[in-house]
């Protein structure tokens, strides 16, 4: 390869070698690794941020209009601590885009995307290191926008994070700046993604196919493509409704428009466009936020089971007819938004088919632990629980891709509880589990395993009392996105409920402590970590953790998949990628 | 982006494309922005035919000699990359360069026609929306206030002045005349007796006279114009369309100066996804310019031949948006 | 492996595809496309080509406009097989998103309700049985509102 | 302790299905049905919730089965070094599959009878959803909308005749509402610029409650209304006494 690039500065190198300035090194950084814990940073702190803001909707739902103690001022609330009702929809909307595109997109793709690619595929880089570098600084645009949007007159947005137009349209500045941040994360998304396609195509090791790659990198390249495809269109409509909002035009307004009982003259276009528009983009957008975490706990599953991943090739196969399918199932979310009742019906059968992917990798998962060896480590703990979880949450989207039953719990808690499941006691559970499993590798050093599995222990239960009764309460028809359900007779019944998830979701916040500390903690005192802690196949685990300058000391040749764990062919349980097979063993030293 | 960016690797690849990472990185770029440009005509797409009525390009002063030029302009564009990459190939920098600095004139010159387009929108008032558009959909009682008020600002401008000019006088009785011959019956009549068909038809005739362009298409089928308007009335637009391809004349084009707003049915349809898809290709021909003079500060050699290709990509990319946008822009 | 892989590199970049001349009879085509626009500058075009056919007809002028700059200038023509991987999934993809917007924006004016039709700007009828009581079109300009000011 | 960890991950099943075994019990469960085809959507619910219910516990009880045969700690067996086997992958493609398109096309019929077959009937009113309230314009005795004698309610009570089929016009004023009957199983987003028909038959006299269920702005959770069916008799009468209900009078224009 070294031929082809033929005009590679011959000053880059050096420029590489004595980067020794701090802003070089820390900060404006090219080298992947350091970019990847600067998108796990501020992912983190994101999160803490989300987990606030969600505080604040469960206070309100179980405490309806009482002053909300000391989190009040923190999150917006009007004088006296009591939320507003439009405050309330401003928290809805601001902890789901924070979590979505400040937490789950850029952790996953960001900060492990980042960190995993290059280590994983044996290259040194990532194919742009600068665009590399921009996409994480073009997250701050974002972060700013979106954080500063909290202190401008109104409030920050209000519409939803789906931010359906009209109301999106006649919001308060709010909502420009949401929709200028979330083009921001999609420019940043945009050069990422392209950057880790060219870096999987032309940048793998010796030895090291497409069909030798770790599931991980796999998932990390659909979801690159998922991104590529899908983001622009709503870059595209972002673009609409800014204009719509800011220029006067009429994208997303019928001729005849009111709003505030206020007439708008722009029109001729249509709300629905937008709803086509954003949910090209963010039906996909939820498979970004689950493949990656998927291809992740294939990985640590079949490491902990110390056994090969059960049918590799069906799983790649899965994971791209999600990819595939996953652009033609956005009118899910539309059953009952006035689109055509024919066009749902279309969708409605390619939801059904959708699910069958995940069922292959569901029963995938299942095969790869059975006639295991199990080791209970925390992130084996936090790999089960996914599969677990998302079970959960897959087969309740059964319901909903079901179109007449749709109706009835389309916007109902019933959603909530659904994508709770898939997001938090998924993608999040296992993004828990994969720093637990990659932090060696991050920081050289181990954490803590048995408060690890406290931390464990009670975030499993807590999530699960706080998200599963969600689900009868959209069984009874219970509304998201209402500040006060108490006003409906139907619902009065449904407080004591709340008020039980509600402690939950408090304590479930709270006991995340044990995690912060025991995150930094294990930065300075935690034991020393080798090579390869887990005994692991993966490239990753025989570069030195931390991983230098250029990340590997040898030249990585590659001589089967990820995956042969306990094979018959040699001594020990493992059986890493670079091992020469034991005839070929004297020629190399590794 | 480009192969400039590229580190030297220290370790041996099996790449699985037979072409360098920056050309790999370019393709894939590309096939974003087919998505990106696909959300972007479609919408217009179905904006457009879905709507009840759209102004033809008369309406709204779109020639399509322009859109013509600037296709050519393009294409001419196109080549000389093509022609710049060959030379760079051949180690022949300064022909590369002169290739070069043509493509990038030629690009200028299609900015260049897009803002005189452009400039020719804005002088009509044909923006999206207020507050400085022109456009009103429907003449109602509002469209009249808006020509009366119109009239009385000229007025007063006019007015104010202490020595006025012989063509200022004969402003000021054009003025009046418009007022009274057609402004004010039409208000009246609306006042009298709200909505009625003969105020509603005087409003029409106001803005015909004002603006006789709001021709009506084909795919109007609901509207029925023609059957409602039947023998007492006539468009002067849709005479004149049948009869010659001359533009009909309203009181606009007769005298420019009045500015007065105009009723163009579908109009801030129009201008909304004009100026949308011709503003972000001309955003990304900005994006190739700046490239191009980037590439002339560099020996254009064979080592540079990657990087022109890439960028070429690019621009062959952007002619290609253009190559669909102009048929339906100016054409449909 | 990769010294293969280096060799096909090599191949490809020394591979003199496409000459000077054939660039300009692919400009020449071109431009002999484009002018086909003016068709519609002719009253015997516009008088006697049928609306639809006259715009398959551009649409068509221009896929082949299209097809020439792909296969030439972008030297897809030359192009191993990735050239159908990263060209035409995104292209369906756009095509599909296209088709689907029809149904519901496409023709929304099928479920357009009382105010779209408001806007369809009708010559008034000499009777106007359709919409005798449809007093106040008050909300549907604002601009005349600012006006006043 | 060697299974504390299966005995948490069995905890997911157990709490799974007790969930909705006590539901029930303290009225947590779908609302009182009062439509027709509130029936089909009910049985649909519960076919997939069995269905689910099904492949839940299956699943979960490999996985624990897992994670207490193949305990690393316990576990004498030696690992079984399989790469996957062919024909189990086929096995777990098809069943699925099969299931999944069962559902797909034993629910088309029930969506098309619900949003497809529109029975030939007249609007018997108007719902229009304007931030943050529901309006109602029932046609008058002519039977026609939008003429003098219609009958304007903006007191978010919707009179219905019940135990036959209405046909309703439905649309909004400013920003997306949705309009929905929690216990008739009824959800329609209703769009600005857009005129919906919808339809469906109450089986049962009462009043219930409409729902706003789209985010409409700050009042979205006050949007609320009510809705009562009553005997056609009554509703005719009801009909007439707020065509006399001066107060409540149709404004001569449209949209008030
Ligand atoms: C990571 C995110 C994620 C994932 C993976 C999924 C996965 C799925 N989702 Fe979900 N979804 C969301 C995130 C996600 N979703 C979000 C955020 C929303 C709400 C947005 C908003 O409105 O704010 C949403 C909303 C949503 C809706 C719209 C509901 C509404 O608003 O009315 C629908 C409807 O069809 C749906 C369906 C599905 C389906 C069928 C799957 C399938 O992919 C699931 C497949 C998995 C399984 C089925 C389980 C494993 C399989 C087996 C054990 C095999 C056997 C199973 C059978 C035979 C049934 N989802
Ligand atoms: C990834 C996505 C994600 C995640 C993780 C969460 C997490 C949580 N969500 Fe959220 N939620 C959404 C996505 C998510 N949510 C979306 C998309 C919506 C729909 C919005 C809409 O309708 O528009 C929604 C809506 C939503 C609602 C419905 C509101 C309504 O409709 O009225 C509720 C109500 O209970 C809720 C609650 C919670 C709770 C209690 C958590 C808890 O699990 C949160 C727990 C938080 C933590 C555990 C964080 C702890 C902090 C750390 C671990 C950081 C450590 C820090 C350092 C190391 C520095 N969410
Ligand atoms: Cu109306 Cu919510
Ligand atoms: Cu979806």
């Amino acid at each position: 390869m070294s031929t082809v690039t033929v005009d590679a500065h011959s000053d880059d190198h050096a420029e590489h070698a004595h980067a020794s300035g701090f802003l070089r090194t820390y900060v404006f950084s090219l080298d992947h690794k350091v970019i990847g814990l600067q998108f796990l940073f501020s992912t983190l702190i994101w999160f803490f941020i989300g987990g606030m803001l969600a505080l604040g909707i469960r206070w309100q739902l179980a405490y309806p209009w009482a002053p909300m103690p000391i989190l009040g001022n923190l999150v917006g609330a009007a004088e006296g601590g009591q939320i507003a009702p439009e405050n309330y929809t401003m928290l809805v909307t601001m902890h789901a885009t924070v979590m979505i595109f400040f937490v789950i997109i850029p952790v996953l793709a960001g900060a492990f995307g980042n960190f995993l690619i290059p280590l994983m595929i044996g290259a040194d880089d990532m194919a742009v290191p600068t665009l590399n570098m921009l996409s994480y600084w073009f997250m701050w645009p974002a972060f700013l926008l979106i954080g500063g949007s909290f202190f401008v007159e109104g409030g920050a947005a209000q519409g939803g994070w789906t931010a359906y137009p009209p109301l999106s349209v006649f919001a308060s500045q709010g909502q420009t700046l949401w929709l200028l941040g979330v083009t921001f994360v999609g420019i940043s998304s945009m050069m990422g993604s392209i950057n880790y396609m060219t870096t999987i195509i032309q940048m793998r090791a010796p030895g090291m196919t497409m069909f030798r790659l770790p599931m991980t990198i796999w998932a990390m390249f659909i979801t690159a493509i998922l991104q590529a495809f899908a983001l622009p269109v709503l870059t595209a409509a972002g673009f609409m409704q800014v204009a719509d909002r800011l220029l006067g035009t009429g994208f997303f307004l019928s001729d005849g428009a009111t709003a505030n009982n206020m007439a708008m003259a722009s029109g001729g276009g249509q709300p629905l466009l937008w709803q086509h528009l954003f949910w090209f983009y963010s039906h996909p957008a939820v498979y970004i936020m689950i493949l990656p975490a998927m291809g992740m706990v294939s990985d640590i599953l079949s490491c902990f089971a110390r056994k090969p991943l059960f049918g590799y090739k069906p799983m790649v196969y899965s994971i791209s007819g999600i990819a595939g399918l996953g652009f033609i199932v956005w009118g899910h979310h539309m059953f009952v938004s006035g689109m055509n009742p024919m066009l749902g019906m279309s969708f409605m059968v390619a939801t059904m088919m959708i699910a069958l992917p995940s069922a292959i990798k569901t029963f995938n998962w299942l095969g790869t632990l059975w006639g295991g060896k199990i080791e209970y480590t925390t992130p084996m703990l936090f790999a089960i629980s996914f599969v677990s979880m998302f079970i959960i949450g897959g087969l309740s989207g059964i319901f909903m891709a079901a179109t007449p039953t749709d109706i009835f719990i389309h916007d109902t808690y019933f959603i909530v509880a659904h994508f709770h499941y898939v997001l938090f006691s998924g993608t999040a559970m296992a993004v828990f589990g994969a720093i637990y499993f990659w932090y060696p590798k991050m920081f050289g050093r181990m954490m803590n395993d048995s408060w690890g599995k406290v931390h464990f222990f009670l975030t499993f239960i807590l999530l699960n009392c706080v998200f599963y009764p969600m689900h009868i309460l959209g069984m009874q028809g219970f509304p998201r996105r209402l500040a006060d359900p108490y006003q409906y007779e139907t619902f009065q019944n449904l407080l004591p409920l709340n008020q039980f998830m509600s402690v939950c979701a408090f304590l479930l916040v709270g006991i995340q402590i044990i995690f912060v500390i025991n995150f930094f903690g294990s930065m300075f005192f935690g034991p020393k970590a080798g090579r390869n802690p887990w005994r692991s196949n993966g490239l990753e685990w025989q570069a030195p953790s931390p991983p230098g300058h250029g990340n590997f000391d040898f030249q990585p040749i590659i001589y089967r998949g990820p995956y042969e764990y306990s094979s018959p062919e040699v001594e020990e349980d493992y059986y890493p990628q670079t091992q020469p097979p034991p005839e070929k063993a004297e020629e190399s030293s590794v | 982006m480009s192969d400039s960016n590229n580190h030297s690797p220290m370790f041996d690849y099996q790449p699985a494309l037979p072409i360098s990472n920056g050309k790999t990185f370019m393709w894939l770029f590309l096939s974003t922005e087919i998505m990106f440009f696909a959300a972007l005509i479609g919408t217009y797409i179905v904006l457009r035919f879905g709507a009840l009525s759209w102004p033809s390009t008369h309406d709204v002063h779109l020639a399509e000699i322009w859109g013509a030029v600037n296709t050519f302009v393009l294409i001419c564009s196109s080549v000389t990359v093509v022609l710049a990459l060959e030379a760079a190939k051949k180690n022949n920098p300064s022909s590369a360069k002169g290739w070069m600095l043509l493509t990038l004139v030629l690009g200028t010159v299609f900015l260049g026609i897009k803002m005189f387009e452009y400039r020719a929108k804005f002088s009509h008032g044909l923006y999206p929306q207020s507050p400085h558009s022109q456009i009103y959909e429907k003449p109602d009682v509002y469209y009249a206030q808006a020509v009366r008020m119109r009239l009385l600002d000229l007025k007063k401008s006019l007015l104010e002045k202490t020595e006025r000019t012989e063509a200022e006088e004969e402003r000021i009785a054009l003025i009046d005349k418009i007022s009274l011959d057609w402004v004010e019956p039409a208000e009246k009549a609306i006042r009298k007796k709200p909505d009625s068909p003969e105020g509603r038809k005087l409003l029409f005739m106001l803005s015909d006279k004002i603006y006789p362009r709001a021709s009506i298409h084909d795919h109007r089928a609901g509207a029925n114009h023609a059957a409602a308007a039947g023998p007492t009335f006539t468009l002067a637009s849709t005479a004149g369309d049948s009869a010659s391809s001359a533009h009909p004349v309203g009181l606009n084009d007769q005298h420019p100066w009045l500015r007065l707003p105009i009723m163009i049915p579908g109009g801030n349809m129009w201008v909304s996804t004009y100026f949308l898809l011709t503003g972000f290709h001309a955003l990304h021909v900005i994006v190739g310019l700046i490239a191009f003079a980037i590439l002339l500060k560099m020996t254009l050699g064979p080592a540079k031949a990657g990087l022109i290709e890439n960028i070429g990509l690019y621009w062959h990319f952007v002619d290609l948006v253009w190559i669909f946008l102009f048929p339906l822009l100016y054409l449909f | 492996m990769s010294i293969q892989d280096e060799k096909s590199l090599q191949h490809d970049d020394h591979e003199g595809h496409g000459s000077t001349s054939l660039y300009v009879s692919v400009f020449i085509a071109l431009c002999c496309l484009t002018s086909l626009s003016f068709l519609t500058y002719f009253d015997f075009w516009r008088n006697t080509v049928p609306v639809g056919f006259s715009r398959a007809f551009m649409l068509a002028v221009s896929c082949i406009k299209a097809l020439l700059v792909i296969t030439f200038f972008m030297h897809l023509k030359w192009e191993a097989n990735w050239k159908w991987m990263l060209t035409v999934p995104a292209s369906l993809m756009a095509i599909f998103l296209m088709a689907v917007l029809v149904p519901d924006i496409g023709l929304r004016m099928q479920h357009a309700s009382y105010e779209r039709m408001i806007y369809a700007a009708e010559v008034p009828a000499d009777e106007d049985t359709a919409h005798d009581t449809d007093g106040h079109d008050d909300k549907a300009h604002s601009p005349s509102d600012k006006a006043e000011h | 302790m060697k299974h504390f960890w299966t005995f948490l991950f069995l905890l997911v099943p157990i709490g799974g299905v007790a969930t909705f075994m006590v539901a029930p019990y303290f009225n947590i469960w779908l609302p009182k049905d009062v439509s027709e085809h509130g029936q089909t959507i009910d049985n649909l619910f519960m076919f997939i919730l069995y269905l689910t219910g099904a492949v839940f516990i299956a699943t979960q009880f490999v996985l624990i089965y897992c994670s207490w045969k193949y305990n690393g700690e316990t576990s004498k067996e030696p690992v079984s070094f399989s790469h996957g086997s062919h024909a189990l992958e086929i096995v777990w493609t098809i069943l699925p599959a099969v299931t999944l398109l069962f559902i797909a096309i034993y629910q088309m019929e029930a969506w098309a009878d619900i949003k497809m077959r529109p029975p030939d009937l007249k609007p018997i009113v108007e719902v229009t959803g304007r931030q943050f309230n529901w309006d109602f314009r029932y046609p008058g005795p002519d039977n026609e909308l939008y003429t003098e004698d219609d009958i304007v309610r903006t007191d978010g009570k919707l009179y219905l005749p019940y135990d036959e089929t209405v046909v309703l016009r439905i649309t909004s004023a400013d920003v997306l509402h949705s309009f929905f009957l929690p216990n008739l199983r009824i959800k329609q987003d209703v769009v600005p610029g857009m005129e919906q028909i919808m339809w469906f038959k109450a089986t049962e006299k009462g009043e219930f409650d409409i729902v706003c269920a789209e985010l409409c702005g700050w009042g979205h959770y006050k949007m609320k209304g009510r809705v009562y069916f009553v005997d056609r008799d009554e509703f005719e009468a009801k009909l007439e006494e707020m065509r006399q209900d001066k107060e409540y009078h149709a404004s001569r224009h449209r949209r008030g």
